[in-house]
């Protein structure tokens, strides 16, 4: 038993941690970097410590200083969240030996499913399917794969070992034109990663990522929540999650589960962690690997099964034996959520700083916000771009992203550019209102230009839009040039002035 | 006050007539218009028609954000237009091109070097900022001139890491 | 059918019924008054219309002007939501005659359970137990009030006619003491309202408010949600529900929602409505009246029950039968709403207007917050002081009330004072926490004082917060002062300034 | 700088030592002190703790909301304790009391008139605002002076509605 949290992470997910704290009555303290003195999660924890500068590895992945912390502030438990410190087998062991709960599995859960061959190989011996394919050992020649290639099967990829980002890798169809591929993969890999070793894997044609979240205790108890819909990335950055998975029926999803929570046995599992499989056409499904920690989108799971998993975590931490069997686990209704991102959807999807002015959150029946910024609030080039999730539910699937439009809305942020467009584009797309997506949508088959029809219903009301501003701006630098004046207003009529008249 | 407002290419003339009165291409609105907690969001009712946008000025045009959408918009008036018309009009494709750092971050790569010839859409440089890696891409073909920075630099928003003539 | 909504209304409601109409893919047509060119609703509806000036009579009141907007603008379709016009059976009437639905109630059953003296008797008719008492027709005199007062019990209430406020009311606990009392009551009666008559009506001692949430649809299908436990009122306002009540079980439940849906029934009612019913500790219940709307506190139905009551409001409306049966109404965990009003309950609950500077709401797991307003906006006098309502789910009571303090320690606004510290000593309150309450808690036995004991523990943080403010204030206005010149800030230095100095 | 500061009644000595440290009777705390988004909401980190608060001037002290509840607060400099003491400090229940609308409203009813002598706690007048009644009392006993206005008249916030000797 524990009755303070050390919440090891900082943004939306500290504070969903420290809002969980406080819904039981355990004290919370938060660690924060020299940028985030006036984050919410400082505002909200009981407590605060200053970790160090603004670079990651200088605070947040400062392990050493955080268990200080813990024992100077007396907290006898850390949540770790996501990212940062979530996956490390050391911290989670240093916190043990520190005699502090670490709300997570053990350090060996971590280690085994961290190495992706050793995971491959435990869930293996327990009898869960694997994408095959050569396992990721290295220097093969091009006669081992050739030779391996016909069991593997095609089509398949060619990967690059050093991989990373689609460098190095290339489809084949057929065992003829393989020579030629390797060749112009290893040539790619050797110049992006200095490492022209490849290997092959099966090529599973428009896969979905499917997810399980697991549930476990230390009395030997474990059950999944069910799955999540996680194939919209971009980058292998997810956009969107579903709760339930449109691609999925109940015969499928038991047995996705029963596999997703032997996965979990195999390697001794306590806690909340996350099964990923790839699924294709044909209900064929591929273990992927482990999320030993919380995940990003474990509110739509919540919202679904009306499950808190970070307080569960907790009851867990401290022991306790789950409060759910899996004949308890119902689901009803439909959850989305979408990452919004402090990026420019127009632009590459570049990264946006700079201080929020103002935002206006969406609210009413069905929309959850979790969020760790607000107005005033500076967002930092320093961490993850994602400031917000936006989390809807629906009695069915159409009714949740009718409200995820009406929410994408309503949702204003002024300050930094958000992806917000790209998700209410999305919202309109057939494939998407379908559920006809994998996970190559949005790289290959998803453009912002697809409004283009929808746009021109509303040009004039545009052109009228930027008229009047332009108007209205125009009459106030003539006015302050006629006062003889200037002032240093957001609206850099100054260069426009001197634009006008050089 | 009459100005020629594009997007896209497609061009509108509106005219503002008053305080609560636009035209279009010759037709009469009656509008209100008024920002919204003095932000550069906007709240404009069109012949009962309520819209909101979120209107910023971009490098050369306006950027209206509506009902989801971007809409990059040229706003002229009659003088300005016929100032450009004189000078011959159109954006040249020619000239120097500055690369500037769109937001703080460190230098992870530049694919280019100084006197190489560059395509419009190459990549002339990878920065990482917010823990994602962002291509920084030629706007047009050139010659990469000077570079200004290198891998491993950090570098601030704004700061010029090269140039293409 | 119909396509367009003109939501004849303001605030939050207003926005709550846009949402709804939304997540439909309906049209909506907002209206509006001088003083709410700015409000949510006009910048969330796909159309906006002025009405006139502020003041609710020459705006939101002008029904003849809100039915030319309708015709105007192609709405086919008006939600009243509540308050201004929703309880006219004229404007009802007149909907219907200019071919406009009503989403509501028929005229006929609006104007039966508007007069108190037609609804007793109606329901009486139908088996309804209602308070006894006197009938409210005034003109009795002392000798027939002391007649029929040993048929009602005692104790009983001596009321004013032209009542309200308490005014002219008098406890009466035997016949005795009965004609002094009424000497008393009538003498105040007349002074405040210039009407000296009065009625009997039996005293229901430690009365809960309670109400039933009613669903009717055109095809003789009458429902109810569930009851809602409003018993936490402030001179008559209420400021808390909950739902559902701790004082019923499922026995009790039952049989007053059978009295519920025959109330409803004996006025042919359709649409969404609520029977208000007094309750005592005997488990005796009382009939008062019925509104015949959309209720404030809705939310709370919605968050136990799943029903998104707006949006079933509307299928109704476009003569569809009910999406649910009586056993499809299901109840899951605890719901509270928390009425955020611009008061100061440091001060006699005094409203307080002014522009909204900032404001951070309340989001997460299991919180709602349906509000229509936002920073920059102003809160006028002309309208309610209700600005937002705050409402939790938790899986029990507890955890509600757990979810319920996090909330309202989250939010802020600042530019109007608002009553959310009432809430925060309420929710902490062992009385509330119990369940221990009823009608004349919060007037009788509640005290912002109450929390004397809880605050010692922070005085020395509140000193120091107190003394560093004044002391950067002091600071800042010395600075100012050196450089010889003024500035208008919110910190009204000057004045400070001026009295240090004079 | 020191101040004494009082919580009705009970006396705290706090120094402010710099910019990072105060001492309150004595015992000397860390503190970290900024305001939020520019709002007269500060956020206060005391030797670890973090607190949060709203801090607002009265008429003659400061109101501190901190966690849902409400601290009336008066802050005095040496000089400032000095020159009251000199004066005979203790605040007099006596002087012109001036009652003012504390917002724009309708007046329903005035129950005194002038001349009459009144309680402390009465009702010296109903107000109307926001569709609520709004009785505004009497802060101490007095004599009802002057009245400037009368039922159903509006009025504007901080008008003179009466006054008390």
């Amino acid at each position: 038993m524990f009755n303070k949290v050390l919440v090891a992470n900082r943004g939306e997910i500290a504070v969903r941690i420290i809002r969980a704290c406080r819904e039981l009555g355990i004290e919370t303290v938060a660690v924060y970097s020299e940028a985030d003195r006036q984050a919410l999660h400082v505002r909200y924890a009981d407590e605060a410590y200053l970790l160090g500068p603004a670079p990651s590895r200088e605070s947040y992945l400062r392990a050493d200083k955080i268990i200080d912390i813990a024992r100077k502030s007396g907290a006898d438990a850390v949540h770790p969240g996501y990212g940062f410190l979530a996956e490390r087998d050391d911290f989670a062991a240093a916190c043990a030996d520190a005699g502090i709960a670490f709300i997570g599995p053990k350090p060996s859960s971590i280690a085994a499913m961290g190495d992706k061959a050793e995971a491959r190989a435990t869930v293996i011996k327990a009898g869960v399917p694997v994408v095959p394919g050569t396992e990721d050992v290295g220097n093969m020649t091009n006669d081992d794969l050739l030779g391996i290639a016909p069991s593997i099967g095609f089509p398949l990829l060619i990967k690059a070992t050093a991989g990373g980002g689609g460098k190095g890798m290339r489809e084949v169809r057929s065992l003829e034109e393989m020579p030629t591929l390797l060749q112009s993969a290893r040539r790619e890999a050797e110049s992006a990663f200095g490492d022209g070793n490849v290997y092959l894997e099966k090529l599973v044609e428009g896969a979905r990522h499917i997810e399980f979240q697991i549930m476990a205790d230390t009395h030997g108890n474990v059950i999944h929540l069910g799955e999540r819909e996680c194939s919209l990335q971009r980058r292998h950055q997810k956009l969107v999650e579903e709760a339930l998975s449109p691609a999925l029926n109940d015969d499928l999803r038991r047995r996705m589960g029963e596999v997703a929570v032997k996965s979990a046995q195999a390697v001794d599992y306590v806690n909340a962690g996350t099964i990923e499989f790839l699924l294709d056409k044909d209900e064929n499904f591929y273990f992927l690997e482990m999320n030993t920690r919380l995940q990003v989108e474990h509110p739509i799971t919540e919202m679904v099964t009306g499950i808190d998993i970070v307080k569960e975590q907790i009851r867990v931490a401290r022991g306790r034996v789950l409060s759910y069997k899996q004949a308890d686990v119902q689901f009803n209704g439909h959850a989305i959520e979408c990452r919004i991102n402090a990026e420019d959807p127009y632009n590459n999807f570049m990264p946006s700083t700079g201080h929020i002015t103002h935002s206006l959150l969406p609210t009413g029946p069905g929309v959850r916000v979790d969020t760790g910024v607000y107005p005033g609030f500076e967002i930092t080039p320093f961490y993850d771009p994602m400031i917000a999730k936006l989390i809807v539910w629906g009695e069915t699937r159409a009714q949740a992203i009718l409200r995820m439009r009406r929410a994408l809305e309503e949702y204003r942020i002024v300050g930094v550019r958000t992806n917000i467009p790209f998700h209410q584009v999305l919202m309109d797309s057939h494939r998407f209102m379908g559920g006809q997506y994998d996970t190559r949508f949005v790289e290959e088959r998803f453009s912002m230009e697809d409004a283009e029809e929808y746009r021109e219903k509303y040009d004039e009301v545009a052109a009228i839009l930027a008229t009047l501003v332009a108007h209205r701006e125009t009459e106030r630098s003539a006015q302050i040039v006629n006062r003889n004046e200037r002032d240093a207003s957001n609206w850099k009529w100054v260069g426009r002035w001197e634009r006008m008249h050089r | 006050m009459k100005y020629i407002t594009t997007i896209e290419g497609k061009q509108f003339l509106v005219e503002i007539i008053d305080d609560r009165h636009v035209s279009v291409d010759g037709k009469v609105y009656e509008v209100d218009f008024e920002s919204v907690s003095g932000q550069p969001v906007y709240s404009l009712i069109v012949d009962g028609k309520s819209h909101e946008s979120y209107v910023a000025r971009g490098d050369d045009n306006w950027q209206v954000l509506l009902r989801g959408r971007l809409y990059p918009i040229t706003v002229e008036d009659e003088r300005e237009r016929r100032l450009r018309a004189a000078a011959g009009g159109g954006v040249a494709e020619s000239g120097e091109f500055i690369l500037k750092a769109p937001m703080p971050g460190l230098v992870v790569a530049i694919p280019v070097s100084e006197g190489q010839e560059v395509k419009k859409g190459q990549v002339l440089l990878i920065l990482e900022s917010m823990k994602m890696q962002n291509e920084l891409k030629a706007p047009r073909d050139g010659i990469v001139q000077r570079i200004k920075v290198k891998a491993g630099e950090s570098v601030e928003q704004k700061q010029t890491l090269l140039n293409v003539m």
